[in-house]
């Protein structure tokens, strides 16, 4: 970004802008997709790919240790062990969504025996 | 470079002490719960001397010699100096509580004690920090640890109680966080100092305040946003209930009053500390009634913690500025000491009740299958001061609460809070009952008592029951030294 | 794969609603603020810059993490030891009985196992490259960690390199490195120069490395103990702890 | 700054989705968004564009995030364990019929 505002500041920074909205944009898009597809795995490798673009987004920013510990830990780990959490719900049943018994998410305020 | 005064060297070793006792007891394993255990006692001393010291003024550390602005700088004032000492009473007399309760060489005891001094070591830094992004960290470091340890209950109850706290926790803290980090796009400091020389009333900072606020009551759990709280705080171990209904709530709590009060005190509308306290007046209500009526015990009291909570934000209007607020200053404060010290009390007891008669159905205990006179005492004193029946430490927070009232002219809290006391005598006097039920006993059938709980168990839960009666007889030398900057004395 | 969403009670249509219109206003609201003001920031910048030369390294974002704002990565330490502790480094508890019915095989692909077998040094070698740079370019204790722990990660799919996690003291020991470096260090500099956490300036750089050095370890291990805890054990490491 | 409107949208994003989702693994990768919302709202506030004289970002700012990236992850691996736990304590499957 510096060595390219030499050349032609504003056609630079126009073009670097719109690779900057474009980012911008696809890191809403992945996120709204991870949150609405409905295959958990899908959403998990779509939480994955979201990493990768938010470390590209901390390079864009002039970050770049924060670039590597997003692609390390934010991909990398984080990743990890979504899919491996996924593996092991898939291995003790066949639902995978982990959500627990049916009914008593919302027995907030309603005692009962439990 | 800002040498060490010797006081203030305190401040660091208070959050020191505690965390390299939960690293010592946590590498020690089965050995360790003995590291934490004098670690816990090593704080309390500390907190001794901290509330000593702060009688003379504040106190304030630069660590690393970075002065604040670039640096993390550590303050202390009379008001952390006694929500410390509240933390160090009641960690320690839970933890000797925790000797007899997780068996000593048990998986579950080698994870709690660690935790255990990682979450007190959180809450002393929360209370010492004068700095935004510090106390976010150290509200992570606390609201994992508390999350960690209601899984120590290891029940699927428990598990799931704890996922949707952790869940509530995450979502508090990152709002949280947001508030911070556009507090520091305005500003660009973090130091709370600086921030309260330079904080004005701008959209941004309003906007601050109310994402924080947001996430904090969250964590605190006001009505609505208890919902999390009585299945947390039901389903852990006992001395986990007593820490997460006397101590956690208070941390974020405190960072809540010093946001309000000290830190961006323009932000905040006048209409904004009116409606906490509404919620809170709502909160006394529904968390009261919910515990007259749920038929277990250490849900009743849960909902006598969301009910208490209520009364902490019921004074936030008068806090603010005009006539009353040094009261309302002092009231607060010891709202929040009589109930830690009466609400870990009545924990305690409840757990104690819970060994005994095998679970905690209040309509099925009987006289006969009880604790002994200690944890029954234990549970009639801590039920007198959350009343707030003299002479306990609830009677002088609400009579503190009836002056700053009138003080100000906001006669509608005299209301709430003879309603409120109505309500937790009906709650209190529901589970006292049952000590005095002596049907078997009449009839000739009494059978001997089955299980026992350890002496300690009964002895910890009346010292923090007999430390909720002593607050009601010391409040006006406690009060005295606290020095809060921008309160007038 | 038949993730079906079902089981449990999602907040209805309308309720919904609700809370997607919050949340629109709570963004809204939050971005009309930051753009119509909040040009603060950076305020620190030049009191980064103006330190840097005693901060004993000559990357900012390092000279923030350990010396600056060392308390705030002390803590941060802590909660990484937290998770471990509660996912089971302390032993027992973290690992539910495994179901006999439900181990799943090792995987053994020779392929898989050369590739791993080839990649765990690398990274081993990156990480430990993070570590050393970090004092004067980007790089440091948590990147380097993060890689040594995808590195175990690694070996974790290969029977002859998957890491022991015995469950006795040394393991703790490793877990609680970092943080007891910084505290011990903090202490230690509290001795020696009167200041917690305020290391004498003309050692700052080793005691940076040191401190770094510790916390690079305890990172990498409470990543994969945590990573294993919620890991389905396999035939493999059944029994080998 | 597209990434400062990019930032808080993602927070609101991942508010609504541990909110609203259902699935606790989903909640746990929305609180994992709501995140890096605000990671981005910082980083975001720390870049200083080339022309704009001093070109040095905040450090600052970078090593907060980092420090709130590590502290992510350590709550991310706490929530996935307590999933997986709940799940082998009471199985889905084993629970609809009763």
């Amino acid at each position: 970004m510096r060595g390219a505002s030499r050349i032609d500041e504003a056609d630079a920074t126009g073009m670097l802008s719109l690779i900057d909205i474009l980012l911008a944009g696809a890191l809403v898009m992945v996120a709204l997709l991870t949150l609405g597809v409905r295959d958990l795995f899908a959403a998990a490798v779509l939480f994955i790919s979201n990493g990768l673009l938010l470390a590209l987004a901390w390079a864009r920013l002039g970050a770049p240790d924060v670039a590597m510990a997003e692609a390390a830990i934010g991909a990398g780990i984080t990743g990890a062990l979504v899919l491996a959490a996924l593996r092991r719900m898939q291995t003790f049943g066949e639902r995978a969504d982990g959500t627990g018994t049916a009914g008593t998410e919302r027995e907030g305020d309603r005692d009962g025996p439990c | 470079m800002i040498p060490a005064g010797g006081a203030s060297a305190m401040l660091p070793l208070l959050v020191s002490v505690p965390l390299l006792g939960g690293l010592a007891s946590f590498v020690l394993g089965d050995r360790g719960r003995w590291a934490a255990l004098g670690a816990l006692a090593l704080n309390a001393v500390l907190a001794a001397l901290l509330l000593a010291a702060t009688r003379a003024g504040p106190l304030d550390y630069a660590l690393g010699g970075w002065s604040a602005p670039l640096g993390i700088a550590l303050g202390a004032d009379g008001l952390s100096a006694l929500f410390v000492a509240v933390s160090a009473l009641v960690t320690l007399v839970a933890g000797v509580y925790s000797l007899a309760y997780f068996a000593g060489g048990s998986a579950t005891g080698r994870v709690f004690w660690p935790l255990w001094c990682l979450l007190l070591a959180a809450l002393n830094t929360l209370f010492v920090t004068r700095d935004l992004f510090n106390t976010y960290v150290a509200i992570e470091v606390l609201g994992l640890s508390a999350v960690a340890l209601v899984t120590l209950a290891g029940d699927v109850t428990a598990v799931r109680a704890a996922l949707r706290y952790l869940l509530v926790s995450l979502v508090g803290s990152l709002c949280y966080l947001m508030g911070v980090a556009l507090v520091y796009r305005v500003h660009g400091v973090l130091d709370a100092g600086a921030l309260a020389r330079i904080s004005g009333s701008s959209p941004l900072e309003c906007t601050a305040l109310a994402l924080m606020s947001a996430g904090l009551l969250l964590k605190t759990a006001l009505f609505p946003l208890h919902f999390w709280l009585p299945e947390a705080h039901a389903s852990a171990p006992a001395p986990v209930s007593a820490a997460l209904s006397a101590l956690v709530l208070k941390g974020t709590f405190y960072v809540l009053l010093r946001l309000w009060f000290e830190i961006l005190p323009g932000a905040a509308g006048p209409g904004a500390g009116t409606t906490l306290a509404v919620l809170g007046a709502a909160a006394i209500a529904w968390g009261s009634l919910m515990a007259a009526r749920t038929p277990r015990l250490k849900r009743l009291v849960a909902y006598s913690t969301v009910a208490q909570i209520g009364y902490l934000f019921l004074l936030f209007p008068l806090l603010g500025r005009g006539p009353g607020r040094a009261a309302a200053l002092d009231a607060v404060v010891y709202f929040v000491l009589a109930h830690a010290c009466a609400k870990a009390a009545m924990f305690l007891a409840a757990g104690n009740v819970q060994s005994v008669a095998g679970h905690d159905r209040i309509d099925e205990l009987r006289g006969d299958a009880l604790p002994g006179a200690g944890t029954q005492f234990a549970f009639a004193l801590a039920g007198i001061s959350l009343v707030g029946l003299p002479p306990t430490g609830g009677f002088a927070a609400k009579w503190m609460l009836l002056q700053g009232a009138a003080q100000a002219g906001a006669w509608w809290l005299f209301a709430v809070a003879l309603g409120g006391a109505l309500l937790a005598a009906i709650y209190v006097f529901r589970v006292l009952a049952r000590c005095f039920d002596l049907t078997s006993v009449l009839a000739g059938r009494e059978a001997p008592r089955l299980v026992h709980v350890a002496a300690c168990r009964e002895w910890s839960a009346l010292v923090l029951a007999l430390a909720a009666l002593v607050l009601g007889l010391v409040a006006g030398p406690l009060l005295s030294g606290i020095h809060v900057p921008g309160v007038p004395r | 794969m038949d993730l079906v969403e079902a089981g449990a009670v999602r907040p209805g249509r309308p309720v919904r609603l609700v809370l997607a219109v919050a949340c629109g206003a709570v963004a809204a609201v939050v971005a009309w603020v930051l753009a119509s003001g909040g040009a603060g920031q950076g305020r620190l910048t030049a009191d980064v810059h103006a330190a840097l030369p005693r901060s004993g390294v000559e990357h900012p974002v390092t000279a923030v993490l350990l010396n600056f704002r060392a308390f705030d990565t002390m803590l941060e330490l802590a909660v990484l030891l937290v998770v471990a502790i509660a996912t089971g480094a302390a032993g027992g508890i973290g690992h539910p009985g495994v179901r006999r019915a439900n181990l799943c095989p090792a995987p053994s692909s020779p392929l898989l196992d050369s590739l791993v077998h080839d990649l765990v040094p690398f990274a081993l070698l990156v990480g430990a490259y993070l570590l050393w740079v970090g004092a004067h370019a980007p790089g440091g204790a948590f990147q380097a960690g993060s890689v040594i722990a995808a590195a175990g990660v690694l070996a974790h799919f290969s029977p002859r390199l998957r890491p022991r996690v015995p469950d006795r003291w040394p393991t703790r020991a490793v877990l609680a490195l970092g943080t007891a470096a910084f505290a011990c260090a903090a202490l230690a500099a509290l001795a020696w120069t009167g200041v917690y956490l305020g290391y004498p300036p003309a050692q700052a750089g080793w005691w940076i490395l040191a401190i770094e050095s510790g916390a690079t370890v305890s990172v990498a291990a409470a990543l994969y103990v945590t990573f294993r805890a919620v890991m389905p054990a396999d035939r493999l490491g059944h029994g080998e702890d | 700054m597209p990434f400062t409107t990019c930032g808080v949208l993602l927070f609101a994003i991942g508010l609504y989705g541990v909110l609203a989702a259902r699935p606790l693994l989903r909640r746990i990768l929305a609180a994992n968004i709501m995140g890096n919302g605000v990671f981005m709202v910082l980083v975001a506030g720390a870049f200083r564009p080339a022309q704009a004289g001093g070109a040095i970002p905040d450090p600052v700012a970078h090593a907060l995030v980092l420090t709130g990236i590590v502290v992510a992850v350590s709550a991310t691996a706490l929530g996935l364990h307590l999933v997986c736990r709940l799940h082998e304590l009471a199985p889905p499957a084993e629970d609809s019929r009763t």
